[in-house]
C-alpha cells in the first residue's frame, strides 16, 4: 500500500478542479503545506470554499492571488507582525472573494464536530454577543440549550473534501507523525475525506514514534504522502526550520498589488517546478532534524 | 501603525514601556492567555513572573506553550520557540479552556478598531459586506465575553483605531454601555484596562466608557485626547506612567534578547 | 508554589466529604489512580455521584464496595477478561446504587463540553436507537438539528467537581506528564473544577518533556500533587509495572459477597496505611521506568 | 462462560478457531475497530494482515494502538503493550471517528444477550432499573448503527445469550427487523456475521434474522438449535466451518504466544 506520489501527481488524483471544501494546515507562519499549495497553483485547481486553521497564512493569500478561490472559511487571514494578507484583503474589499466569517471556537470545534460525526456544536454562551455569526448565517444559527432553555449558538460540522496538510514525517502506507505544534492539522486530518501529506520526509514505519499517543495521524486516513522537504518555506516547519521572513516580505510587497502578486506567481510558482523553486530560495538547506 | 506614537523620550522603545505597564495589571493569582502576534504580553507576563507575580502562569496561544522560557522572545505567536516552555498544550484544548471561562482570568487583546465601550474589531473597518479595510478576522477574540479581565493593548493610537463605535463587533466589551451590559449578562468581567504607546487607561465604573489613567513618559493629555476618536472620561487626576524601573528594563530585555519588541 | 500533599492531606483538603460530581481516571485495569482511590475509603468520602472514564473498574467498584457511592455515571464498570465487577453488580442489583447509564460518546464528549464550557453535545445520529438515552433522561434528551431539523441526541457537559487522576510525573506546580495511553484522564483535567494528581514521582521542571504536545497536563488545572509510586496497584500504571492480576482475582473472589469485600476492605484498605499496603503486595518494586 | 462450547476435536482452542473464523470475514480494504476485551479480534485482524488482506488496518480500542504488533497478545484492551504498534491514537480521536461512521468498516461486537436481529446487550439481563443481572455497561455499542459490518462474536453459547429480543438495546442491530431497519435510515450496514463456539451465523435478508452458516468441526445443527433461545433461520445447506490450516494456526499462535485465546 504505497502512497507516495510526486508532488504533481498528488494533488492531480486527489485534488479535483472545483472541489468543495478544502483545508489548508498549519497556522501563521508555521507549517503551511506550500509544496501542495504551490501546486495547486500550477494545476489551477480551483477551490469552491476553502478553509484555513484559526489563522491562515500564506496558503491561503496565494490560492486567493491566484484567483482560485471563491469562498474562504477563515477566522484569520494575515502575517501576523509582518503585516496584512495583500491578495486576501484586496479581493474582499474588491467584493470577488465571500467569507464564512468565524471565529477561532467554531473552526476549532466545528472541525471536531465534521470528525465525529457530530451533528453541529453548541457554542459557549457569550460567544453570541460577538457579530460573526450575523455575518455568516450559513454556518451559524441559534439553537435553545434543551437542558437550560437558554438561546446558544450553533455551528455547522466542518467536514473538508480534502485536506492539505503538512507533517515532519510519514511512512508509504501515511502513517505520519507531527513535530512541534499541531495546531488544528490531526482535527483536519480526522475530519477530511481525502487527505494529502508533504512530509519532510518518506521514513520506513518503524521509525515513527509509536507511543507519543496524539502526535500521529495513522495511515487509514490519508490518501498521498508526498515528500517535500522544504516544502514549508517560506513559512517555517516545526522541528526542521524557521520561517523565510525576507521571502515573505519579499512576497508582500509585491502582492500589494495585483499585478506585482502575478509576477510573484510567475517567478516563483507557475514559472518553476517545485524543486527548482527550492533551489532558488535555498529552501530545505537546513532540512533534517529530529522527528 | 506606529503613526500615533510617542517618540521615546529616554532609553526604551515604546514596545518595552507597555510591556511593563501590562505587566503592572497583572497578579500572582493570574493565569493569562493571549494570540496573534503577542511578543508584548508575552514579555509582560514574563516580566510579572520574574518580579511581583512568580505564579502567574501564561499561555502562548498558538504554539501553546505554558509558560514558554522566551529564550528569546519570539514575534509570531505560533513559533516553535514557544514549546520551549513548562508544559505544552494542544491548540484544541486552549480554545476548549478559553470556553470554559473560569480557568483562564487575563486575556490579551486588540484590534484595528477598539471602540468607547473597549469593543475591539479586527474583523473589517466599514460595512462588513463591502468593506473599506479588510482586516485578518476575529480569532478568539468573541471570548473576550468569558473571561476574568480583558487587557487591550494597541501599537496604533489615533482616531480611526480608537473609534466611538466598531464597525464590526469581533471581541465584546461593555457592548453598548451599563445597560446592555447587565442585561446579557456575560460570563466575563469585561475589559480592565488599555494600555497605548500614549497612554494607560480604564473604564469608569459608571458609565462603563474608557477612561485616562495615566499618560506615559513625554506625553502630554493634549495629546491623547487629540488621538482618541471619541470623548475619553477625563479623572479629576491624572497622573503620569511610572518610566520603566532599570530592574524591570533589565528583565525586559533579558527575556526580548533579539529585541524583537524594539521592532528588530 | 509548592502543591505536593501527602496523599492523607490532599483528600482531606480538596475532596469534601459528599462532593458533588466525581471523576476517577485510568480505564480498565490500567492506571487507576488506586492510592487516591484507597485514602477516600480510609476518610470515609462520600460521593453523590461518581463519574468513570468510558471503562471504569477497581476505582469504581472499590467506592461502592465500601457504601460510598450513591450515583454513578459510567458506561462500564467491569474487570473485562477477569469477571463483572462484584461489588458495582450487587449494589444495582440490589437498587442501592443509582446508575446514570452512559455510552462511550457521550462520556467521552461530554468531558470536552465540560472543557470547553459548551452548552451540550450533540451526538451522531444513530445513537439514540440504543436504549442508553431512554434509562438516563437527566444526562440525554432529544434536540431538533437546527441545520437539518432532524431530531438528534443531546447530552449535558461533564464537568467534575473534583477529578481523582493518575500520571507518570509532575512537578511540584502540577505540571504533570502522562505516560502511555491517556484515555479520557486529559479531559478529565481539563473538566474538572478541582485536580488531584497521584505520580509515581515528583520530578524538577526542566525533566518534564516539554515538545510532545498533547502528552501533558499544565500545573494551572492542578490543585494537588501526591507522590504514590506503586500507586495504581493492582491496576498497571503505563510506562511503569503491569497489572496484578492475581491481586485482582483475589479482589474479585473476595468481594463476590458483602461481607468479603469488607473484609478485603479491613485487610487492605482501611487497616493499613498506603505504605503498608504497597509493602504487603510489593507493589512498586519494578517502579522506575522512562517517563 | 464457556458453558455452550464445543470441545476441541482437535489440536486448536475455541478462541483460536473463533480467530480464524473471524479473520475469514474481512478484507484487504477493512478498518476495524474493537473493544473491551478483545484478544480473538486482534488476533483475527493480525491473523488476516499475515495473509489474504496486508492492506487492512485495526485499531485496538482503548489503548488504542493503529495496528498494534501483538508481540505477544494481551487480554486488556488498555494494556500498554497495544501501544507497540505502528501510530496510536488518542481515545478521544477514536470515539470521534466511530462517530464519523465512514472511516471505520468494521466493528467487533458482543453482549451479554445477542437476539435474533443481531441486536446486542451488556447492560443488564431483566428490567433495567432493578436487573436479574446487571452487566457492565454499553461501552461504545450504539456506534453499532453507524459503521460498516458489525461482526459479533460471543464465547458463550446459550439460550441465556442468544434471545430473541434484547432486555436493553444496547447495541443496534437490525432493531425489530426489516421494517424498523428500513425506517430508522440508520447510516451503518447492520450486523453481518455471528462466530460462537458452535457455529457461524449470518442474516436472511429479507426477515433480517440470524440464520446459521455454518457448524464448527464436531458441532451438529441440533446443537446449534438447543443452544439458541430464537428460531434460527436455516439454510438449505449447513456446511461445516473449515477447520484452521496450519497456516492460519501457526500465525495465531506466533501472535498470541503467551496463549491469551487458549484462556491461559
Amino acid at each position: 500500500m504505497d502512497k507516495v506520489l510526486s508532488v504533481g501527481e498528488a494533488i492531480e488524483r486527489f485534488v479535483p478542479d472545483g472541489a468543495g471544501l478544502v483545508a489548508v494546515g498549519g497556522m501563521h507562519l508555521q507549517n503551511n503545506p506550500m509544496a501542495l499549495v504551490r501546486e495547486m497553483v500550477r494545476q489551477y485547481r480551483h477551490v469552491t470554499r476553502l478553509l484555513t486553521s484559526p489563522c491562515g497564512a500564506l496558503n491561503a493569500d496565494l490560492l486567493v492571488a491566484a484567483g482560485l478561490v471563491e469562498q474562504i472559511a477563515t477566522s484569520y487571514v494575515g502575517f501576523e507582525h509582518l503585516g496584512l494578507a495583500p491578495a486576501f484583503r484586496r479581493a474582499v474589499e474588491a467584493g470577488v472573494l465571500r467569507v464564512l466569517e468565524c471565529d477561532e471556537a467554531y473552526i476549532t470545534h466545528g472541525l471536531s464536530a465534521g470528525a465525529g460525526g457530530l451533528p453541529f456544536v453548541a457554542l459557549p454562551a457569550g460567544l453570541e454577543f460577538a457579530d460573526v455569526w450575523k455575518a455568516n448565517t450559513e454556518s451559524y444559527c441559534l439553537v435553545t440549550d434543551p437542558f437550560t432553555g437558554r438561546k446558544v449558538l450553533a455551528g455547522a460540522p466542518l467536514a473538508p473534501d480534502v485536506a492539505l496538510l503538512h507533517a515532519a514525517a510519514a511512512d508509504a502506507a501515511g502513517n505520519a507523525v507531527l513535530a512541534g505544534a499541531h495546531f488544528v492539522d490531526r482535527s483536519m486530518a480526522l475530519a477530511a475525506k481525502t487527505v494529502v501529506l508533504q512530509v519532510e520526509r518518506v521514513v520506513p514505519t518503524d521509525q515513527l514514534s509509536r507511543q507519543a499517543v496524539g502526535t500521529t495521524i495513522p495511515g487509514f486516513l490519508v490518501q498521498a504522502v508526498v515528500e517535500a522537504p522544504g516544502g514549508c518555506h517560506p513559512t517555517a516547519s516545526h522541528g526542521h526550520y524557521r520561517v523565510d521572513e525576507a521571502h515573505l516580505r519579499r512576497y508582500l510587497s509585491l502582492a500589494a498589488s495585483a499585478d506585482g502578486a502575478l509576477s510573484y506567481l510567475e517567478e516563483f510558482v507557475r514559472g518553476v517546478t517545485e524543486q527548482d523553486y527550492l533551489r532558488s530560495v535555498q529552501a530545505g538547506a537546513s532540512v533534517g532534524g529530529e522527528l | 501603525m506606529n503613526g500615533g506614537a510617542a517618540t521615546p523620550p529616554s532609553g526604551w522603545a515604546t514596545g518595552e514601556l507597555m510591556a511593563v505597564e501590562l505587566a503592572r495589571q497583572l497578579r500572582n493569582d493570574d493565569v493569562a492567555v493571549m494570540g496573534t502576534a503577542s511578543a508584548i504580553p508575552q514579555v509582560a507576563c514574563g516580566l510579572a513572573r520574574a518580579t511581583h507575580s512568580p505564579d502567574l502562569w501564561f499561555v502562548a496561544g498558538g504554539a501553546c506553550g505554558v509558560n514558554p522560557h522566551l529564550a528569546p522572545t519570539v514575534a509570531s505567536c505560533c513559533d516553535e520557540e514557544l514549546l520551549r516552555s513548562d508544559t505544552v498544550l494542544p491548540l484544541g484544548d486552549v480554545v476548549l479552556l478559553e470556553g470554559r471561562g473560569d480557568v483562564f482570568t487575563v486575556f490579551f487583546a486588540g484590534g484595528l478598531q477598539i471602540d468607547a465601550y473597549g469593543n475591539c474589531n479586527l474583523v473589517a473597518v466599514g460595512d462588513w459586506a463591502r468593506p473599506a479595510l479588510r482586516g485578518p478576522g476575529t480569532v478568539g477574540l468573541p471570548f473576550l465575553s468569558r473571561v476574568g479581565r480583558v487587557l487591550i493593548y494597541s501599537l496604533s493610537h489615533n482616531p480611526r483605531t480608537f473609534v466611538e463605535r466598531v464597525d464590526f463587533l469581533g471581541g465584546p466589551g461593555f457592548l453598548d454601555g451599563p445597560g446592555s451590559w447587565v442585561e446579557a449578562g456575560l460570563p466575563g468581567g469585561g475589559p480592565a484596562a488599555v494600555v497605548t504607546p500614549l497612554c494607560t487607561m480604564d473604564f469608569d465604573q459608571a458609565t462603563l466608557r474608557m477612561r485616562l489613567r495615566s499618560v506615559h513618559p513625554g506625553v502630554d493629555v493634549a495629546q491623547v485626547v487629540e488621538a482618541t476618536g471619541f470623548e475619553l472620561v477625563m479623572p479629576d487626576q491624572v497622573t503620569q506612567t511610572a518610566a520603566p524601573t532599570s530592574e524591570e528594563l533589565a528583565v525586559v530585555r533579558r527575556l526580548d534578547s533579539s529585541g524583537v519588541l524594539k521592532g528588530r
